[in-house]
């Protein structure tokens, strides 16, 4: 007998297997006529500049670190959530509790502006001299 | 304001560096400005009470005739409402003229447009370099003389 | 590696009396025709009438082509409009980029010859043929939709008749 | 043979294979990815110990969360093109002893030890068992835990945020 | 000490890219997904415009006038036509004013119409875009009629028209401008009151009027940042003056005076005010000829004149320069596009890359007219 | 707090404006018209594809010099009396046509359609379609020729010339000849007719 | 040989092989199709037609797509990881397949039906981030690094209110499995969960609630699969086509397959969890319509309708700005769902 | 062979040598980091495989569940220090951030 997970398993299988198929068969069948500038890498028509694999936006780092916390906060949610019901009050509490002291966090995380993605903070142009007056 | 009254007023300021003003043309008058003296001239115009010429409306570059080449400036105030057209002239030999990028901002790509396609060198344009031709383009093709070269990077140019 | 390569001459090998070939040919050149993906892409006047055609009253989607913004996932590029010398070298590139098989419509006077700037466009790629191959030309300045349609009917017509990845690369 | 046999070493496999890739590979972001495979694997080695909720968990925390986690750090860390990670001091060949040390006493250990192997209960609900557990017997370390989450919820973010100034 | 700032990142947007309008391109220098700096670079649609006009005659360059700015191309033959008849010192019929306005208003809708759709486009939603081009095919068609040519036509020429109008323009004009205020209403409802637009659009790329002015930006552009200022009215020309209509300037109903979203929908009233002037003229159309004053030779004296339109996109001016024989001399467009764009660093810097999109399209450029 | 409340509203509500509009579209009739079955009735002015009408032609060159492109190629040898161009040798105005066109190329690859070269033609024999169909797999074929003359009888017609031209120098130079007796000094006209315009033939 | 399997397998190993083939072959119809579907319902909101040349209704044209797709040539350009280039679809791919498994079709027809079913969809799907950042890290091409990051960032910020908006049943419910929060909801459509779940008349503070919790589901899950106007990811106006650009042919083909599969998994998760699975809507009043094909039918015409409205909705919105998707998600989803959570919680204790 | 609990538990020592190993051989903070995650890993391992043959239920289980949030609150934290010290030293390399601190 299989598991829940052993047929878990044959999904798995059956889909890379469906991939692999896929691509080999285009693999087969395409043609290939390989030229130096195909394998180029695409960037609308010119050259790259500079390195893509550089250090990028920090947001995403502090996204995902934000993540992660309510990432396990949701691992115990759903055992809870499930006896719930069984559990009641109690429960409630203990979870209200569990709970409010991750919102602390969030609030504090949010008020102290680390959810803020970075906004566009438009630089506003400006005439050293005014020369011209609006007419309203 | 007309242009006789900007005439004067300018000649009594700048003195020399206002050449003739040219009435006798069908269609609009212009005067010549000293290409060395472009810039105070410019300043000027923009900032004079009386002239407010705020809007560098087109800057042209022309091959002008045999040793010259000109540019023309046509200015407007948007505050006043009128216009004006101003010619400098540039000797072909040593076609360099001051920039007035920095009187207005509008100037600048039309100076780098006159640098690429006529020739003429704008001193204190703050980023002088081709702008519609290809950076290793050879010549400058308004210019009456010019040629069409036979091939750009390998590519044939004539039909 | 890649049948499409060779069937070429293994056509030419079994003659063309081979029925598996045969419709096997006509069943890929079936999808190819159908289903030109256009890279989104236009250059001058004839790309707004471009536009015009995939818009409502002409429909490109009809004939199963859509505008794809990578080179990598289109097979026709419509070089609609003028090609100026500084261009060309950027369309030779993203020509090289596109995966085989892939054709080239060459829509108006201008992709065509240099059109109306073909005698002093000192700055005109007279014609893109000069630098890619060139399937279908189509006249016009700009061409009507209609043309582009037809054109695009035209190209058909021809891969209908190709002999496997006869026309590639 | 069962078939779980197969499975346990083809993921043991798997496991180790991946996780040398992750020590020994030259590339971070490479590490990185081959990290991915040694915890995604690790969740299979659950599933056969009939741990289906740790193992769901083990891909939603681990590999959903940890691991971009990791790869963002390294990625904002590490220019991958051109660093050189072999170290050069001279302690590759010492820690490697000593690990192997480690690892050798461990499996004596493990071997030599006489375990007292009483097999649980095949039970479906672990989740709901789990769910019960957590607010009743382990109701302190609980809430606990979610005190060191904000802990680290809001240390990182201070964290964070001196690395921005 | 280093600085766990993003590094810089060059990114190429262009020329062959999805919302650069054409062939532009555009340099970025990112710091993670903010925009350091924009570098415009232009040439790659440059036709050599002066160039040709040099070597034809003046009709003959009417033809290449169309191919600038190819979305409108009769308010550009009509600048270079006013600018010829200026130098040559000519009246032209009535009649024939009347079309001209007719026809560049009507020019105006199609060419707001194409920014309007492409600026959806550019926002992430198809639909409007279409719905626009659906529009606009119902404008081309009027052209059609009369001209034939769907969009570059050789109509306006020195002295005249090509063509008289038909009485099937005038009536298809009327069932056109009926047609058109009830879809702008819906078209403003999809799009430019939806709160995801106006969030993306609304004070992103702030012009302030007076920098503006000191770029020669003109046109909707300008009138987005407040400036009421419009050439048909400030300096009219043809006969413009004949005509009530209001000029549209960006009000700062969402967001601030002069960004995007102002911009934008100056563009979307003006089709509006178009079709307003549109009303007043074809019905006041007087009789006569439209070819009388054509001659047989364009030959101008030696001269020079300059004359500025208000296009859609802006202050299209024609400077020509003639000496005397059967070619201009020099023949400099002012292309409102080429002035307009020249603000995008300014205007861009500390945006994300989606706002340089944003305000990339809310110039609503025309490569042609930009490169010539 | 309200801010927060009236952005959510606001949101929700164009959103489902804009949803109610497209949902509406889509009970619209389609506007498409489907092109290979389907055709829009062009207007008559329709600028398409040139036509040149060589019943009409006269060979006068103004259409090539209108045109802005110079995609129009006109070659025409004088005709020699005696000869008749065409079957009728007058166009359907009357007018007298005194030049064989032996070529009359138009090139649609160039042509930017703009109908300058259509006003000036004084018999109004080249005009414009609504042809615009004519697409093709080579540039060459877009070269359309319009004169109804094969090469061999232009060559027949350059010959003829020739010959008359010879024939008339013959003359020219009898009569020169007596001319010169009689001390009488006349012009000789000029021989040349052959058009020579730029040669733009397909590179 | 044979007894090794049995002995595996027991008898059941054709069934535990054939269960997947159906839903494999369901999710290659359905991407097909949903292709199809979405070129034909923008073309009808913008007055079009949609493919017609390949046959009447342009029924082939995604199939001759495909055709094509398999012809074209894969190209792998120099710059890339290659290892990881060519590994990225698989695992996106996998990702979004194995969530199918826990998709109730029918009361007689899921592939696994697993007591953990909804917390193994979200963590089964959370693995295709990594794919994704896969697939654009390896490009090594800056469109579609930006585009693999903004996935990332996306995805997982919006895998908190899905979550929590998906907890509020489950407390309700008491389960995670798929198949017994259908089997909850029978009695047509009143005790859909949309509307509060079974219970008695006092649900009715419940239904608000609950419509919210569906619309932030529904919205969330839009985010994650990068539909307009959450797509970012594809903003063909600012990345060119995110991760794929430097996909071609069938590599490609995939990452396409995947968002498509992706899009009714999703839905078939918010027709589960709110609109009643496979439970018809007249409940028992016509039982016929409850039988087990009747239910493939709900379940598929539910789902179907979700994706409807995404398509819908793309051709309608414009797309928004990464800052704004993000403040969205953390400073109205997540607030509203954890008030959800707490006034859900209330309710069950009180009643 | 059935496997059982020894086999789990060589694993796990295995995966824990490999974590050590990872720990004090490698200069990169970051894979130290990822060592310690293995290790990490191998501990938990051996939790639920003793949960499983010790018929203690699911204690172990849920105890695998808090060296998991360890594990979240570990990485986040460690996380953050590594990349202050990358701000402040440029690098990630242990070894050369020690002799830059002065
Ligand atoms: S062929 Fe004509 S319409 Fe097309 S790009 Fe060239 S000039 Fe413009
Ligand atoms: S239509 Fe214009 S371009 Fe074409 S042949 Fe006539 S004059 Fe020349
Ligand atoms: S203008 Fe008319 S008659 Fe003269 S050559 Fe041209 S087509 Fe013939």
């Amino acid at each position: 007998m299989l598991s829940n997970f052993g047929q878990v398993l044959i999904f798995m299988i059956i889909s890379i297997a469906f991939i692999g198929v896929a691509i080999i068969t285009a693999r087969i069948l395409a043609p290939r006529f390989p030229s130096k500038g195909k394998y180029s890498t695409y960037e609308c028509g010119e050259e790259t500049v500079g390195d893509t694999w550089i250090k990028f936006n920090f947001r995403y780092y502090v996204v995902a670190l934000i993540f992660i916390i309510f990432d396990v906060e949701i691992v115990f949610l759903f055992p809870w959530a499930v006896v719930f019901k069984s559990l009641g009050a109690l429960a409630f509490v203990e979870m209200a509790v569990f709970l409010f002291i991750l919102i602390v966090g969030f609030i504090y995380a949010y008020a102290k502006g680390d959810l803020y993605w970075d906004k566009p903070q438009p630089i506003i142009p400006k005439l050293e001299r005014q020369i011209f007056k609006s007419e309203e | 304001m007309e242009i006789n009254e900007i005439y004067i007023k300018l000649k009594s300021v700048f003195g020399d560096g206002i050449g003739e003003l040219k009435t006798d043309l069908p269609v609009r008058p212009f005067l010549f400005v000293d290409a060395s003296k472009i810039d105070a001239v410019a300043l000027f115009l923009r900032d004079e009470e009386s002239l407010q010429f705020d809007n560098l409306s087109c800057l042209s570059g022309v091959d002008y005739d045999k040793d010259n080449l000109a540019v023309v400036y046509h200015l407007c105030s948007y505050s006043l409402g009128h216009q004006l057209v101003v010619k400098c002239l540039v000797p072909k030999q040593d076609p360099k003229i001051k920039s007035v990028a920095d009187v207005w901002a509008a100037a600048e790509w039309h100076e780098r447009e006159a640098f690429d396609l006529v020739g003429m060198i704008f001193e204190g344009n703050p980023d002088l370099r081709r702008i519609l031709l290809p950076e290793d383009w050879e010549g400058h093709p308004l210019r009456k003389d010019y040629k069409v070269p036979e091939f750009y990077n390998g590519m044939k140019i004539p039909y | 590696m890649g049948i499409l390569n060779k069937l070429d001459n293994s056509v030419e090998q079994f003659e063309s009396g081979n029925i598996i070939i045969t419709s096997m040919d006509k069943l890929l050149n079936w999808s190819r025709l159908s289903s030109m993906w256009q890279m989104f892409f236009g250059l001058a006047c004839c790309a707004i009438e471009m536009m015009a055609t995939s818009a409502s009253h002409y429909d490109l989607d009809r004939f199963g082509i859509i505008p794809r913004p990578s080179p990598r996932h289109v097979d026709i590029i419509l070089i609609s409009g003028t090609v100026t010398l500084k261009m060309a070298t950027r369309i030779k590139r993203l020509y090289d980029e596109m995966p085989a098989p892939k054709y080239i419509l060459s829509m108006g006077s201008c992709a065509n010859c240099g059109g109306p700037y073909w005698e002093h466009g000192y700055h005109v790629l007279k014609g893109i043929d000069r630098i890619i191959p060139v399937d279908v030309y189509v006249p016009g300045c700009p061409p009507r939709p209609e043309a582009l349609l037809e054109g695009l009917i035209k190209l058909q017509e021809r891969i209908r008749n190709q002999s496997l990845a006869k026309h590639t690369a | 043979m069962p078939y779980t046999t197969i499975l346990f070493y083809v993921l043991a496999l798997i496991i180790v294979v991946s996780a040398a890739m992750v020590v020994f590979n030259k590339n971070v972001v490479h590490s990185a990815f081959s990290l991915f495979f040694t915890l995604f694997a690790i969740s299979g080695i659950y599933v056969l110990l009939k741990a289906d909720f740790i193992a769901l968990t083990q891909i939603m925390v681990y590999v959903g969360g940890i691991l971009i986690l990791l790869i963002f750090g390294v990625m904002m860390t590490t220019k991958v093109t051109n660093v050189e990670l072999k170290t050069k001091n001279l302690n590759t060949i010492p820690s490697l002893v000593f690990s192997i040390g480690i690892v050798t006493i461990l499996i004596f250990v493990i071997f030599s030890t006489k375990w007292n192997i009483r097999l649980g209960l095949d039970s479906e609900e672990t989740v709901t068992q789990i769910g019960i557990m957590l607010l009743s017997k382990y109701l302190l370390p609980f809430e606990i835990a979610s005190i060191v989450l904000l802990v680290a919820l809001i240390g990182s973010a201070m964290f964070a945020r001196r690395i921005k100034d | 000490m280093a600085e766990l700032r993003t590094e810089e990142m060059i990114l190429n947007m262009g020329p062959q890219h999805p919302s650069t309008h054409g062939v532009l391109r555009l340099v970025l220098t990112l710091n993670g997904e903010i925009v350091e700096e924009v570098k415009p670079v232009l040439g790659y649609l440059h036709r050599c415009f002066e160039k040709h006009a040099e070597a034809m005659t003046y009709p003959q360059v009417i033809p290449y006038t169309d191919r600038m700015d190819y979305l409108n191309a009769m308010s550009n033959e009509l600048a270079y036509v006013l600018a010829v008849e200026k130098l040559l010192g000519i009246e032209v019929p009535e009649r024939v004013e009347y079309i001209r306005v007719i026809m560049s208003e009507l020019q105006r809708i199609a060419s707001h119409l194409v920014a309007i759709g492409t600026y959806g486009n550019d926002s992430g939603a198809m639909t409007p875009f279409l719905y626009c081009f659906m529009d606009r095919e119902k404008v081309l068609e009027l052209f059609e009629i009369v001209c034939g040519a769907r969009m570059l036509y050789n109509y306006i020429w020195v002295g005249g028209l090509s063509h008289d109008i038909t009485p099937e323009f005038i009536t298809k004009t009327k069932e056109l401008i009926k047609y058109l205020r009830p879809r702008m209403k819906m078209i403003n409802n999809l799009l430019s009151y939806n709160k995801i637009f106006i969030e993306r659009t609304a004070k992103i790329g702030i012009l302030p009027p007076e920098v503006a002015i000191n770029a020669g930006v003109s046109g909707p552009t300008l009138r987005g940042s407040g400036v009421k200022y419009d050439l048909r009215k400030s300096d009219p020309y043809s006969i413009y003056n004949k005509f009530d209509f209001d000029i549209c300037v960006g009000t700062g109903e969402r967001g601030v005076v002069g960004d995007c979203w102002n911009r934008y929908i100056v563009r979307a009233y003006e089709i509006e005010q178009s079709l307003r002037i549109i009303e007043q003229a074809i019905d006041s159309i007087p009789e006569g000829d439209v070819q009388s004053a054509v001659p047989k030779r364009v030959k101008p004296v030696a001269g020079e004149s300059y004359v500025r339109t208000e296009s859609p996109k802006g202050e299209l001016g024609y400077y020509i320069i003639s000496d005397g024989s059967l070619n201009p001399y020099r023949v400099k467009a002012r292309s409102p596009s080429f002035c307009n764009i020249s603000v995008i660093n300014q205007i861009s810097r500390g945006h994300m890359i989606a706002d340089v999109v944003m305000i990339l399209g809310s110039f609503d450029i025309v490569l042609g007219c930009i490169d010539r | 707090m309200k801010a927060y409340f009236s952005h959510i509203y606001q949101a929700v509500s164009t959103i489902l404006i804009g949803m109610s509009i497209t949902v509406r579209q889509i009970f619209r009739k389609s506007v498409t018209i489907q092109y290979p079955e389907q055709r829009l009735q062009l207007p008559e002015r329709e600028r398409n594809r040139l036509f040149v009408n060589m019943e009409d032609c006269i060979g006068c060159d103004q259409c090539a010099k209108a045109c802005p492109v110079s995609c129009i190629n006109i070659e025409t040898v004088k005709v020699v009396p005696g000869d008749v161009v065409g079957k009728t040798g007058v166009t359907s105005q009357g007018k007298k046509k005194a030049l064989h066109v032996t070529n009359f190329t138009i090139d649609f690859a160039k042509c930017c359609f703009c109908q300058l070269c259509v006003f000036p033609c004084p018999t109004e024999c080249i005009y414009m379609t609504d042809v615009f169909e004519y697409s093709t797999y080579s540039r060459a074929e877009l070269l359309y020729q319009f004169s109804d003359l094969t090469p061999e009888e232009t060559e027949k017609k350059k010959k003829m010339l020739a010959d008359f031209n010879a024939d008339q120098e013959k003359k020219k130079a009898l009569a020169a000849q007596e001319a010169a007796k009689k001390a009488a000094e006349t012009k000789p006209p000029d021989g040349e007719t052959n058009k020579e315009s730029d040669n733009t033939k397909e590179s | 040989m044979g007894n090794i399997f049995t002995q595996w397998f027991g008898d059941n190993l054709l069934t535990y092989i054939l269960i997947p083939v159906p839903i494999l072959i369901y999710v290659l119809v359905f991407a097909l199709y949903a292709v199809l579907g979405e070129r034909k319902v923008s073309a009808w909101i913008q007055n079009r037609i949609g493919p017609n040349r390949t046959d009447r209704f342009g029924l082939l044209q995604t199939i001759l797509d495909t055709l094509k797709l398999i012809q074209k040539e894969i190209i792998i350009p120099n710059r890339t990881d290659k290892l990881f280039f060519r590994m990225a679809p698989y695992i996106v791919f996998t990702s979004v397949f194995l969530g199918y498994a826990v998709l109730p079709f029918s009361s007689v027809y899921i592939g696994v039906d697993m007591n953990l079913g909804l917390f193994y969809f979200f963590a089964i799907t959370s693995l295709g981030v990594i794919g994704v950042l896969m697939a654009g890290w390896s490009s090594n091409n800056k469109y579609s690094l930006f585009g693999g990051m903004r996935t990332v960032a996306q995805i997982v910020s919006y895998e908190i209110p899905t979550a929590l908006s998906a907890i509020v049943v489950v407390m309700l419910a008491g389960t995670l499995s798929m198949q017994k929060l259908a089997v909850l909801q029978a009695g047509g459509v009143f005790n859909w969960f949309i509307f509060g779940g079974p219970g008695s008349a006092v649900k009715i503070f419940l239904i608000p609630i609950m419509v919210v919790s569906t619309v932030i589901l529904f919205m969330s899950t839009l985010a994650e699969t990068n539909r307009t106007p959450f797509d970012l990811t594809e903003a063909d106006s600012e990345l060119v086509a995110g991760v794929h650009v430097d996909y071609s042919g069938m590599m490609f083909a995939m990452f396409f397959l995947a968002e498509y599969a992706q899009m009714f998994a999703v839905s078939g998760v918010v027709t589960t969890l709110f609109l009643g699975g496979w439970q018809s809507p007249f409940g028992n009043l016509i039982p016929f319509l409850n039988t087990p094909v009747f239910q493939v039918f709900w379940f598929l015409a539910k789902g179907l309708f979700l994706v409807f409205v995404q398509m819908w909705l793309r051709w309608t919105l414009p797309r928004v700005r990464i800052d704004q998707l993000m403040t969205m998600c953390w400073k109205y989803l997540i607030p509203i769902t954890l008030v959800n959570l707490f006034l859900v919680g209330l309710y069950i204790i009180l009643t | 062979m059935e496997i059982g609990l020894t086999h789990y538990l060589v694993l796990g020592a295995i995966l824990f040598g490999l974590g050590l190993f990872a720990m004090i051989s490698r200069r990169n903070a970051i894979l130290v980091l990822m060592g310690i995650e293995l290790i990490l890993n191998a501990a938990n391992i051996n939790l639920v495989a003793f949960s499983r043959y010790n018929g203690l239920g699911v204690d172990g289980q849920v105890v695998s569940i808090f060296v998991i949030i360890l594990a979240v609150a570990e990485a986040a934290i460690a996380l953050g220090i590594v990349l202050n010290l990358y701000n402040n030293f440029a690098t990630v390399d242990i070894d050369e951030a020690n002799t830059m601190k002065d």
